[in-house]
């Protein structure tokens, strides 16, 4: 098959591995995002201490409710006042005189039900308000959905890239050596056994192929990796998950990679024959 | 056994090149076929090979009828005509030696057969040393023996030499019409397409003269016997 | 030079292309992300409303600050409740109360140097308090390296992969006319004579991927934007600006389709001829 | 003009096929080159086109020394020598007129002197009715045929033919080397490697026979004026 189809599988084999990588890492960021998706269900100011225990159960008895906590006054100004992120003197004076009401922490499974979820809530007896990210789920639900579309197209396209390139690539060395090929179906060679070379051929490129892919892979993905983890804060800042190590998806990456080129180079070099065993 | 009836070939609809041909030849003959630049022989080879269909007409070799003849079985019936064709057709990326073997190979021949009977062939057409060349480091004449060494390497039933003498000298052309005629007392049918009148003189045979894709001439003539008059009749 | 070198050339050129756009439009989200990027400087409590133009002149004059907004103490309040995005009885007692000083919200020119800025602020007789985004900022100045470096190294990646694929594969296509090539020579063609079709083959095989790839950018660009903003309110939320709409940036991809695609056509067939042409 | 002084060849170190070889032809001789297969003919022939190059030795052609020669003058002294390949050599993406007028266009010929000049040539060949046709859509005869109207096309100081006549009938070959003889007369050189012994009998000439890489004979005999008993010594 030559330097040429080894080249056109590898791209084509990066191309594909490079692109669910990248979706699976979106997946997980767009998953801790979702994680952080609280609902905070403010009690009655009059809502007896010794109850909440009950309501945190009826909350959690909701189909849509994953999690529930509680969260006292106090703790709730203290991150209010840590979201705001200066420790000046006009904070202290609104510490003094905490406006704040008891609240419950929760989180829906179903970011994409949370308007039910809120209704449901809101009709139990000792809400007093609740804060809903209803506008940020909707955002996060729609992002979802442009992210699962924009991969899956992009993967179809690759993959029928891909096999158009290496039938192409295939079909023009197959096409150079086809007067070879004729001279062999005239001196009775079948079909079969003019394939096996091209077959053998084709998946040893494919291998070959997967394994410069797996090793590409490993290193851009590494760097990359390393460049943009060496920093720990910064996804704590942001407040998302860490992305994948490689080590958690090298096998996965490099069986992905043989099989794939094992597949497309045996199956590509030997449809490519066909068109040239008609003699 | 060839059995023509009929045939008609036309590469361009409405020109033939083979018109109307009925032919016969019997299992054992030696057939010597003549005829001017163009007048249809390799053409007609080309039909025995089932490299090229017929447009009208029957076409037998060795049993197969090939206008039915399916195309999953073409490689077996292949397998029964060796063939030297005029433009000998090696495979470039082979050696000799590999050239030759192939052959044998498709037929799944034991390996340590295969060695002996290429090597064999290889030393009957003068080639010993040039065993491990590749085509492209032959001379014209070398070519053409290798493409004679693969027809007969497998014994096959019918052996089809287009012009096998057109790349050599006077001496290694006898020399070469000499293994055909003795592979052929061995009973295996040979048909011989020569420009090279002199050799059908020498050796005498069947010789089938075709022009413009007809058979003007088809008759048995003795080997340096036959008078030179009789000769230029027919060619 | 063939459908091969078409197709493989089409996909660099694709490849290439959705990585300029790619980039183009991140720089676009991180920009707008960086405008967001205000300190909001609190005023003393008992700064004189008739000396706060002179403040702000005095804010303007410091030289990484690009604008300034003075934002009094009530607009600060509806703004806070605006963001806790709840409309219950919980703030209605705060507002009562407001518990907020005056303030400048301030832009910088450049967060990179906001430590500095911040300090120079803190130094200012006025400011009672400084809420600055530093970390956010870090985080920030690190993205942006981040991309950029991300997307060099894709760039000169994805060019030297476009390169070697087409290379090959001319140089495949050329091998198979070699023989010709051969021949030509024998007969006294020189070999720029030779040259020429498989220059303007090649040229011809350039622009051609180049169209193809800017109806396929074109294409899949337009139903990607169409995915992503068919909802505006989306860019609304997230607060960042919206994608580049095709029609601004036609002319930059078609210009850089054709041009990339002539000369890396032109060029790999002709120098892959050069082999062929020793004889 | 030829001159080779003290030439050898070897493809492969130590083997020489081409053996020390002194040879002058003069311009306007007509010689035909004879000698076994395998003897040397066609590496001489690829020698003066410099296809390959000489081991040791002197080679001139056409008053270029083919040693010092640079690559970027190859191109122009080719153009002044005519080959007729043994292996023929066509274009097999050009049709017939194509691979012709190619010659002409290499040097810039006005389109209607390729037009004329190009149908000139195909006629003397007798390929008129095969001028839009590929390579392969012709016999082996009409092939041969197509590289001698190639050759001849430019008309050329230096004319090579390696083996032209091996695929066409007895005829035809007399008419090609007639043809050839014609060309020689207007003042072309013409060297003609040729296994038909028959055609040099007939039309005479200087006659070199190659023999292992070295000259054994070298000699002019007469056209059917020379005895037989003379010719025998020389072949
Ligand atoms: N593939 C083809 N397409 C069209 N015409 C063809 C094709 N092959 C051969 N021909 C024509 O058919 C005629 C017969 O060709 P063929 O090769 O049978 O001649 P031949 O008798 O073998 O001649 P030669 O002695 O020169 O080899 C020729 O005129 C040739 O041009
Ligand atoms: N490229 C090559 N590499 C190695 N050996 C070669 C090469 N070309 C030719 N030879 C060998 O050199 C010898 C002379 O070859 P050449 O082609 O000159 O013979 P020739 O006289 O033309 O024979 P013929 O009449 O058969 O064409 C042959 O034995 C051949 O095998
Ligand atoms: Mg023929
Ligand atoms: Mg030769």
């Amino acid at each position: 098959m030559g330097i040429a189809s080894f080249c056109v599988l590898m791209v084509s084999l990066l191309l594909v591995g490079v692109s669910v990588l990248f979706v699976m890492n979106v997946e997980i960021l767009l998953g801790s995002i979702e994680n952080k998706n609280e609902i905070v269900v403010f009690l009655n100011y009059d809502f007896p201490e010794n109850k909440v225990n009950e309501a945190e159960n009826t909350l959690k008895s909701l189909s849509n409710v994953s999690e529930v906590s509680y969260r006292p006054r106090d703790e709730a100004l203290n991150r209010l006042i840590d979201q705001m992120d200066v420790n000046g003197s006009v904070y202290e004076r609104v510490k003094g005189d905490n406006p704040l009401p008891n609240a419950f922490n929760v989180k829906v499974k179903d970011t994409s039900k949370i308007t039910e979820t809120v209704s449901q809530l809101n009709a139990l007896s000792f809400t007093d308000d609740i804060k809903a990210p209803t506008e940020f789920a909707k955002v996060l639900n729609k992002l979802k959905k442009v992210v699962s579309i924009v991969s899956t197209a992009l993967l179809v396209a690759l993959i029928t890239v891909s096999l158009i390139m290496i039938s192409n690539s295939t079909r023009a060395s197959v096409y150079s050596r086809r007067r070879e090929i004729n001279i062999m179906k005239y001196v009775g060679a079948t079909n079969a056994f003019i394939r096996i070379p091209f077959f053998f051929e084709g998946l040893f490129t494919g291998l070959v192929s997967g394994v410069g892919a797996s090793a590409v892979t490993y290193y851009v993905y590494t760097m990359v990796m390393d460049i943009i983890t060496n920093d720990v804060s910064l996804w704590k800042t942001i407040g998302v998950n860490e992305p994948l190590p490689f080590s958690e998806v090298k096998y996965f990456v490099i069986a992905l990679y043989l099989c794939t080129g094992a597949i497309i180079g045996a199956i590509g070099s030997v449809t490519s024959t066909t068109k040239h065993l008609q003699v | 056994m060839v059995e023509l009836k009929n045939v008609s070939v036309a590469y361009n609809k409405g020109h033939n090149v083979i018109n109307n041909i009925d032919m016969h030849i019997d299992d054992g003959d030696f057939t010597f076929i003549v005829g001017a630049s163009g007048a249809g022989k390799s053409t007609l080879i080309k039909l025995l090979l089932k490299e090229i269909d017929a447009s009208e007409g029957v076409v037998m070799v060795n049993g197969y009828n090939l206008r039915t003849l399916k195309k999953s079985r073409i490689p077996k019936f292949r397998r029964t005509i060796g063939v030297v064709f005029q433009d000998f057709r090696l495979i470039p990326t082979m050696t000799v030696y590999e050239n030759i073997a192939f052959v044998l190979r498709v037929i799944n021949a034991p390996r340590s057969y295969i060695k002996k009977r290429v090597s064999y062939v290889i030393g009957l057409v003068g080639l010993k040393n040039k065993i491990k060349s590749f085509p492209t480091e032959l001379s014209g004449g070398e070519q053409q023996r290798v493409a004679l060494a693969r027809a007969l390497v497998n014994d096959p039933k019918l052996l089809i030499a287009d012009e096998p003498t057109g790349n050599v000298d006077p001496e290694l052309s006898q020399e070469i019409v000499g293994l055909l005629k003795a592979i052929n007392q061995c009973g295996t049918t040979v048909v011989m397409v020569t420009h090279e009148h002199e050799l059908v003189k020498h050796f005498g045979g069947r010789l089938v003269n075709i022009n413009q894709g007809t058979v003007i001439y088809d008759d048995f003539i003795d080997g340096e016997a036959e008078s030179y008059n009789n000769m230029d009749d027919s060619l």
